[in-house]
């Protein structure tokens, strides 16, 4: 009996971690016959998509790039979710992180450089927190809805930031030039992230794992950005479950009247949480600045440089459940999705219209298939804390 | 159906009756309980049934399949003779099945005929017909003795205009069997007795009735036979003609109950908590308290009486900082706390134990030990500059559960699951073990079974040796007579006297809860 | 002949919007489907990425085709020239070429990287003159998306000419601050309408919501960057056609050579790479198109041509008679 | 100044702007009613927006220069065609298989927002038409008011049903037994249910009445605002209408105002740089968002969000 019910226990969930899956080859599977429609063979685009998204060593590395940004957006997002905040915002956030950043990174181009850099990426977590904070003031004193607030915040965003690059900002090459580009300056290469390939060479090496493709990782874009988005992702799973302030933020998010009564300060906590959900997505803008786009540019609007990562984040961490932790195999999954997408279309040449129908296709099937999940857990809660009593009651019987 | 036997004889509504309903072999599990195992239980035309067992037993549970809200995993259902499947709500509806909710079922923003004409068929399809709806209301309400008003939306009455909402939607619904879940709970004695002369009308025109209550005397009072359930088992069914509060007790809790207490005389300290002069608005902008003066000191517990709606949770949000006071101050042991949070008073030693206990004392989708360390989560041991302390928690909350024998799987099961009388415990458990200097304790023992109400008794009066300063708020004058010092009772925002309880006699306090002055009523 | 014996060429390119914007993105595949058509499919082959707005996917896509063994890879958004700076250089036997701009990186050491741009001030202009001689109103308006490289350029150069025309004329210009907001282009259109426009330009893909408006309105419509008659017959005069195959066919000479240059090409009347197409549906007054065509013909033979100076305005110059 | 900027035009503009607005709002604001939220209404948008579009120019006859009722028709009926299936699509997955709302609504944008192109590029070649949409029509009398007339009176059919849903929503939601069941449903689905009523057949009527007036939505832009379909045409217009429904505290009169605050900026703010006053054009453009928020900030307003929203319903077991 208790040899049984353990093995049946892990079974069960191993199936859990497997049924999103299953939910995203059903998503590909009927995506199949899109592919078909626009005359591509399904089988060659999706043999494409995984190997853009994991095929070589640049593929691993381009998802895990895409991977961070929605990574800190979405731990950001676990933060205000939990917290009882829907922060749409993370458009807007990353673009006062990414602004930020090219500012001081400007700014002080001639100090040393890892100085810099810390200064950059600080700032660019305050811009955020202060941008998220906005919407955070306006529902904690103004009654505000936050979802209102915080969409219309990321289109002024996107302006200011418009703005910002094309007057003030403007790269002094660009400013007389016939036709100007709305870009800044790029920040100087000693600001870029540091690669960490050669480090993932090192370790590769000491495994011994490195005889057939030696240094492989080096020549490939993967920055320490994910070391830091992985890192912050365990601080803020310790933040929310084993800290007074996550406790409270959670309490205020399930229920602010009892928090109240409680003593905690409700207003205070709601805005925090929307600042350190905006911090985290500020920091994403400034890691993506440092670690890949090195300068802004106002062609193309918020995307073009946040590559929607603030939505997408929303969506890496629903997948996730809301949980830090969760969120770091969501966004890697995102990410792949992503990257995959675009070699997709770079190979069979179908529109990158069927890229985005797909992925809206694969979100509403994984979504849709947690149901399943969730009602299983709880059935072997039921079995497992059933276990549990039936023990507990002996225990009491026994003396 | 349409064959009508003579026998089957029409309720006042119009509808037929139900002479005999029959639950057999009910089995029930949830998430690591056993509900409800192998219940039998039957009620008829023209009787009250009670229903008795402790917070848990499967009460609630019980009446829930009765009204298809919860599937048996066993066992069957007898209409008249007939086996019926009830699936869902609107199948125990149309089989003349009511219930009134041990939480209510009202949606707050919408009228009293909006909540009452919800679900039913308008008589001017697809348009509403809450004229015709207020008509019957108020036919219903004159037949049954239910004054309420139909144009008002639910969020403005007191609690026991709600309960009689519920009532009329099941009324009006023509339930031929209408279960009570705990209706009493939350009504002041003399609605009690209001509901009592209602329930008996409707005994008396043939409903069949299901009454669930945790105080015996109600019981005594209105049923006709007994059924005591616990932890899920039956334990028996007895005439009400042959029990007693103590043979009830016995078999509910296995034991013997005390059912009085003995309150050592104690000589009263310091005044720890003074409220002066406090006025104050309620919710919808009227002034609800008009000028507050109050004193307790330490060891000592004043009872506030009153009828319910008369400034009681307004007066006890004001001192603890939860509604600003417009004019007048609050003193906590010297020290003047007008206006300061929650959080402040609470680390100056106040504790609340709020009314609503489902929307403002616990936060429903948190664990058990996670509602219990609300308050105390930022103190050491608990955490440590801002890491919290996984064992030294765990080991407060096995120390709660087991003192005050909250019935609980396990210290991480959410709260939501538990039954609605260990959810109290649970509040109570919280803000008594913080051995506050000055507790306000809002209807301590509301929906708590006998068992648990003699325990928080005897912890309210441990509390008070300790030298806690207590204001117990209840509408439970029984309550208060024994176990307060003194007795100030409030009346439309305002004292109207003060007396002590050696003094008190029962009419004299009924009359101050009615308005009459304590001079007058001295005089 | 030589280009038989040949290998394929293969051509890469990477877009902002989708290939069919009715403009920029699309003025692009349409100078690589003719390039095909000319060489035939056997010897010419092309890919696309499109709606790469993310700059960071563009780059993917770039390394990606390049590595891929693309003879010739085109970065065709002003927003990708940061990325190319970085990738180009990995892969020196790969030709690039950057749109629009003037910029191939000989500053920085790079020598593979080509720069194409359009003058569209050119057409922008001769078409601004033929709106001044066109409107009854004396008022003007021009729609474009934001305020920047080649929106600005057409804008300035269009806006120029009407004034070169006739000073009087009252000319509003509206950057919208978007290139997919159809409905806001359209109120763009309509305000000016209302302030008594009768003649309109504007460019960029948001502008078919405008050409709407002006089509309800019985107003005149000057299209840019590809030929926009099918969207009102009776309402657009003329479009200025952007032909890439201008600055493309010398890249791809210098591919099929073997020697990357990197040097930067410019569309302009002259050259043919900017061409006024007159819309054959819309019977338009000879003065103005003898007109119109006479100042074009003054900018071919460098009678008048454009500078920018440091406040970023347009200055048109005139050679001196004679 | 103030007259030269706030014209007749300008609000004509305003209004003909806040259509589409109007369309998805209400649609969003009978789903939010109920407690569902759909985020996914600019995918619907898209594709009521092609879809109408496609229709209107397969049955307008060749060559045609004014518009053909019977196509202008079939465009609307194509456009609720379209929305009652990606409603219903989005109540089985909102309401049956009970998903996270925020996100299987993202999964819907992008849907839409790839299959509207996709399918545009599938049936035109991805070349953008135009086509003969919806005509002004002036209503007799009062388009000849001065003024008034020109703002209020000569608009076209799809801008007139528009403001003609805002009284029938409130009386809907208000008057009716549908309404009340709507409002019960998402204030308290526990006590809905048992009152024996189906919130899962509540919940499915809302979000497919709101999917349909999303697509009808994209059929105002496509067919009657710009008579033209491109690739995310709508450019956001489906979030600020989701906005515009906490804007307008779940009321359909408060999303008019809010919709018309909206827009009336918007098009006072283009005004502003037609007539060259000196605002760099990104200040001009921020207008509409910032007056949004701020009008917000100064409205005093009763907020009862209802209460279950975003909360699936499931009744124990
Ligand atoms: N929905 C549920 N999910 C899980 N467990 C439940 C649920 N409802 C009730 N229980 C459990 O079933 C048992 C019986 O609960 P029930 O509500 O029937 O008790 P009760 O007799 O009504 O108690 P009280 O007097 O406190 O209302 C309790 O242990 C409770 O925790
Ligand atoms: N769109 C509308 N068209 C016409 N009259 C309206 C409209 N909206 C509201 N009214 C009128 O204004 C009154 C008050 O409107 P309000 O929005 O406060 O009411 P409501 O929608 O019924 O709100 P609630 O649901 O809280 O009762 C209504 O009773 C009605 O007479
Ligand atoms: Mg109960
Ligand atoms: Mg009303």
């Amino acid at each position: 009996m208790q040899l049984n019910l353990p093995r049946s226990f892990h079974l069960g969930r191993t199936l859990d971690a497997f049924l999103p899956l299953f939910a995203v080859l059903l998503a590909l599977f009927i995506g199949g016959f899109m592919i078909l429609l626009m005359d591509a063979n399904p089988l060659d685009a999706y043999r494409a998509l995984w190997e853009g998204a994991f095929g070589t060593k640049n593929a691993v590395a381009d998802t895990l790039v895409k991977a961070t940004p929605l990574l800190l957006v979405g731990i950001g997002i676990c933060i205000s979710f939990r917290g009882g905040v829907v922060n749409i915002g993370g458009e807007g956030q990353m673009i006062a992180g990414g602004l930020a950043a090219v500012a001081i990174g400007l700014q002080y181009k001639e100090s040393d450089p890892t100085t810099v850099i810390i200064a950059c990426l600080v700032g660019s977590f305050v811009a955020g927190a202060l941008w998220g904070g906005i919407a955070g003031v306006l529902k904690a004193y103004f009654n505000v809805n936050e979802i209102l607030s915080t969409i219309m915040l990321n289109q002024i965003a996107t302006f200011g930031m418009m703005y910002l690059v094309r007057s003030e900002f403007i790269d002094p090459r660009q400013k007389n030039a016939a036709a100007p580009i709305p870009e800044t300056e790029r920040l100087p290469r000693s600001l870029d992230l540091p690669r960490i390939g050669g480090t993932l060479d090192d370790l590769y090496d000491f495994l011994g794992l490195s005889a057939a493709d030696a240094n492989q990782w080096a020549t490939t874009l993967l920055h320490n950005g994910i070391v830091i988005a992985f890192v912050l992702a365990i601080v803020v799973y310790v933040l929310l479950w084993r800290t007074t302030v996550g406790y409270r933020i959670r309490a205020v998010g399930k229920n602010p009247r009892a928090s109240r009564y409680a003593g905690i300060k409700v207003e205070q906590y709601t805005v925090l949480s929307l600042m350190l959900s905006g911090g985290f997505a500020g920091l994403a803008g400034g890691i993506q600045l440092l670690g890949v786009r090195h300068r802004m540019n106002a062609e193309g609007g918020a995307i073009a440089f946040t590559g929607n990562a603030g939505f997408n984040g929303i969506v890496a961490a629903l997948f996730g459940g809301l949980h830090p932790l969760g969120t770091i195999p969501a966004s890697i999954l995102f990410g792949a999705l992503l990257v995959g997408g675009n070699k997709l279309q770079r190979s069979v040449q179908v529109p990158s219209a069927l890229i985005t129908a797909l992925i809206g296709l694969v979100i509403v099937f994984v979504v849709a298939s947690d149901i399943f999940v969730r009602h299983r857990s709880r059935r072997r809660v039921a079995v497992a804390v059933s276990e549990a009593s039936a023990e507990a009651a002996e225990v009491r019987a026994s003396p | 159906m349409a064959m009508s036997t003579a026998d089957h004889k029409l309720l006042p509504t119009g509808h037929e009756r139900i002479d005999h309903m029959e639950m057999r072999g009910i089995v029930k599990r949830f998430p690591g309980v056993l509900a409800v195992d192998h219940v039998d239980f039957d009620v008829r035309a023209g009787e009250v049934h009670a229903l008795l067992g402790e917070n848990g037993a499967g009460k609630s549970t019980l009446m829930k399949i009765l009204y298809g809200l919860y599937h048996p995993n066993e066992g069957e259902i007898f209409l008249d003779g007939e086996r019926v499947t009830i699936k869902s709500p609107s199948d125990a509806i149309a089989w003349g099945i009511g219930m009134i909710h041990q939480h209510f079922m009202l949606v707050p923003s919408l009228t009293v005929a909006e909540n009452v004409a919800l679900g039913l068929k308008s008589t001017r399809a697809p348009l509403l017909d809450l004229d015709v709806v207020s008509a019957r209301i108020k036919e219903l309400a004159k037949t049954y003795g239910l004054q309420v008003d139909p144009a008002m939306p639910v969020w403005q009455l007191a609690v026991g205009e709600r309960q009689r909402v519920e009532i009329l939607k099941a009324l009006y619904r023509g339930a031929a069997l209408l279960i009570l879940d705990e209706p009493t709970a939350v009504l002041t004695p003399q609605e009690v007795d209001d509901l009592f002369v209602t329930l008996r009308q409707m005994v008396s025109d043939g409903h069949a009735l299901i009454f669930i209550s945790h105080k015996l005397h109600e019981v005594l009072a209105i049923s006709q036979r007994v059924t005591v359930l616990r932890d899920g088992h039956f334990v028996g069914t007895v005439p009400t003609a042959e029990a007693t509060k103590a043979s009830l007790a016995r078999m509910m809790v296995g034991r013997e109950v005390l059912l009085t207490y003995e309150v050592r005389a104690q000589q009263a300290g310091e005044p720890r908590l003074r409220v002066e002069g406090v006025r104050a608005a309620s919710d919808r902008g009227t002034e609800a308290l008009r000028g507050i003066n109050l004193e307790v000191r330490a060891g000592e517990i004043l009872g506030l009486a009153g009828v319910s709606g008369n400034g009681q949770r307004e007066l006890a949000e004001v001192i603890f900082g939860l509604r600003p006071a417009t004019t007048g101050q609050v003193v906590l042991d010297g020290q003047e706390v007008t206006g300061k949070s929650p959080c402040d008073l609470n680390k100056l030693g106040m504790s609340y134990i709020p009314e609503e206990r489902m929307t403002d004392g616990v936060i429903r989708d948190f664990t058990v030990a996670e509602n219990l360390m609300l308050q105390e989560h930022g103190l050491r041991p608990y955490s440590y500059s801002i890491f919290m302390n996984p064992r030294a928690i765990t080991r407060r909350c096995a120390e709660l559960i087991r003192s005050f024998n909250i019935r609980t799987p396990t210290q991480e099961t959410p709260i939501k699951s538990l039954s609605g009388g260990n959810i109290q415990k649970l509040v109570l458990a919280r803000e008594l073990a913080r051995e506050p200097a000055v507790l306000i304790a809002a209807q301590p023992t509301r929906g708590v079974d006998i068992g648990a109400t003699e325990y928080i008794h005897q912890r309210l009066l441990d509390q008070r040796a300790k030298g806690t300063a207590t204001l117990l708020i209840s509408e439970d004058l029984d309550e208060i007579l024994a176990l307060a010092d003194r007795i100030a009772v409030i009346y439309e925002g305002e004292i109207v006297g003060v007396v002590d309880r050696a003094e008190a006699q029962v009419e004299a306090l009924g009359l101050m809860m009615a308005g009459v002055h304590r001079e007058a009523v001295a005089g | 002949s030589a280009a038989q014996t040949q290998e394929k060429l293969r051509v890469a390119v990477v877009t902002p919007s989708t290939k069919s914007d009715l403009a920029f993105s699309q003025s692009i595949i349409d100078a690589l489907l003719a390039i095909q058509e000319e060489r035939g499919e056997e010897n010419f082959e092309f890919v696309f990425s499109e709606n790469m707005f993310v700059v960071e996917d563009a780059a993917t896509a770039l390394r990606d085709y390049a590595s891929a063994g693309y003879d010739l890879v085109i970065a065709h958004g002003s927003q990708y020239g940061s990325s190319l700076s970085d990738i180009a250089p990995d892969f020196p036997d790969t030709a690039f070429a950057w749109g629009t701009t003037v910029d191939t990186f000989q500053d920085q050491g790079i020598t593979n990287v080509y720069a194409y741009e359009a003058r569209s001030e050119e057409g922008a202009f001769v078409m601004g003159v033929m709106a001044a001689l066109l409107t009854e109103s004396k008022v003007i308006g021009i729609v474009g998306p934001i305020e920047t490289g080649d929106a600005k350029l057409y804008v300035d150069g269009f806006k120029a000419g009407v004034l070169w025309q006739d000073e009087e004329i009252e000319v509003l210009v509206n950057y919208i601050q978007s290139f997919s907001d159809l409905a806001l282009a359209a109120a763009a259109a309509e305000a000016m309408l209302a302030e008594g426009a009768d003649v309109l330009s504007g460019t960029a893909q948001m502008v078919p919501g405008a050409v709407n408006k002006v089509k309800e309105a019985g107003g005149l419509w000057f299209a840019t960057q590809s030929n926009q008659s099918t969207l009102a017959p009776d309402n657009v005069v003329a479009s200025q056609v952007y032909d890439w195959t201008y600055a493309l066919n010398p890249i791809i000479e210098d591919v099929l050579a073997g020697e990357i240059m990197g040097e930067a090409y410019s569309l302009t009347l002259e050259n043919g790479g900017l061409r006024i197409e007159f819309n054959e549906d819309f019977e338009l007054d000879e003065d103005v198109k003898a007109a119109g065509e006479e100042v074009m013909q003054a900018i071919i033979d460098g009678d008048i041509s454009f500078e920018v100076d440091e406040d970023g305005t347009l200055l048109v110059i005139e050679a001196e008679a004679g | 100044m103030i007259d030269d900027l706030i014209t007749a035009s300008v609000l004509a503009s305003g209004i003909r702007l806040a259509t589409p607005y109007l369309y998805a709002a209400i649609g969003e604001t009978f789903g939010q009613r109920s407690g569902v939220l759909n985020l996914g209404v600019e995918g619907v948008m898209l594709m009521g927006a092609f879809t109408s579009l496609w229709a209107v120019y397969e049955i307008t006859p060749a060559g045609a220069t004014s518009y053909y009722g019977p196509a202008l028709l079939a465009g609307v009926l194509v456009a609720l065609l379209v929305g009652l299936v990606m409603g219903l699509a989005t109540a089985v997955i909102n309401v049956t298989l009970q998903a996270q709302q925020g996100i299987s609504g993202i999964g819907i944008y992008l849907f839409g927002l790839g299959m509207s192109d996709l399918l545009f590029q599938k049936v035109f070649r991805g070349e953008v038409i135009t086509v003969n949409g919806f005509p002004k029509v002036n209503i007799p009398v009062l388009s000849d008011l001065p003024v008034l007339g020109e703002i209020f009176f000569r608009q076209n059919l799809l801008v007139y049903l528009a403001f003609a849903l805002v009284p029938v929503t409130w009386f809907v939601l208000n008057k009716t037994t549908l309404g009340l069941n709507i409002r019960a449903v998402g204030q308290n689905p526990e006590a809905a249910d048992a009152m024996g009523i189906s919130v899962t057949r509540v919940r499915y009527f809302t979000v497919t009445l709101g999917g349909m007036l999303a697509s009808l939505a994209g059929a105002s832009l496509s067919i009657s605002l710009v008579n033209v379909f491109q690739q995310n045409m709508t450019a956001g217009q489906g979030f600020i209408a989701v906005a515009l429904v906490y804007f307008g505290a779940w009321r359909a009169r408060g999303v008019m105002f809010g919709a018309l605050l909206f827009s009336l900026v918007n098009a006072l703010q283009l005004q502003v740089r037609t007539k060259g006053i000196d605002v760099p054009d990104e200040y001009a453009s921020m207008a509409p968002y910032l007056l949004t928020i701020i009008a917000l900030i100064f409205a005093s307003r009763r907020i009862d969000q209802p209460a279950a929203l975003t909360k699936p319903f499931e009744r124990g077991e």
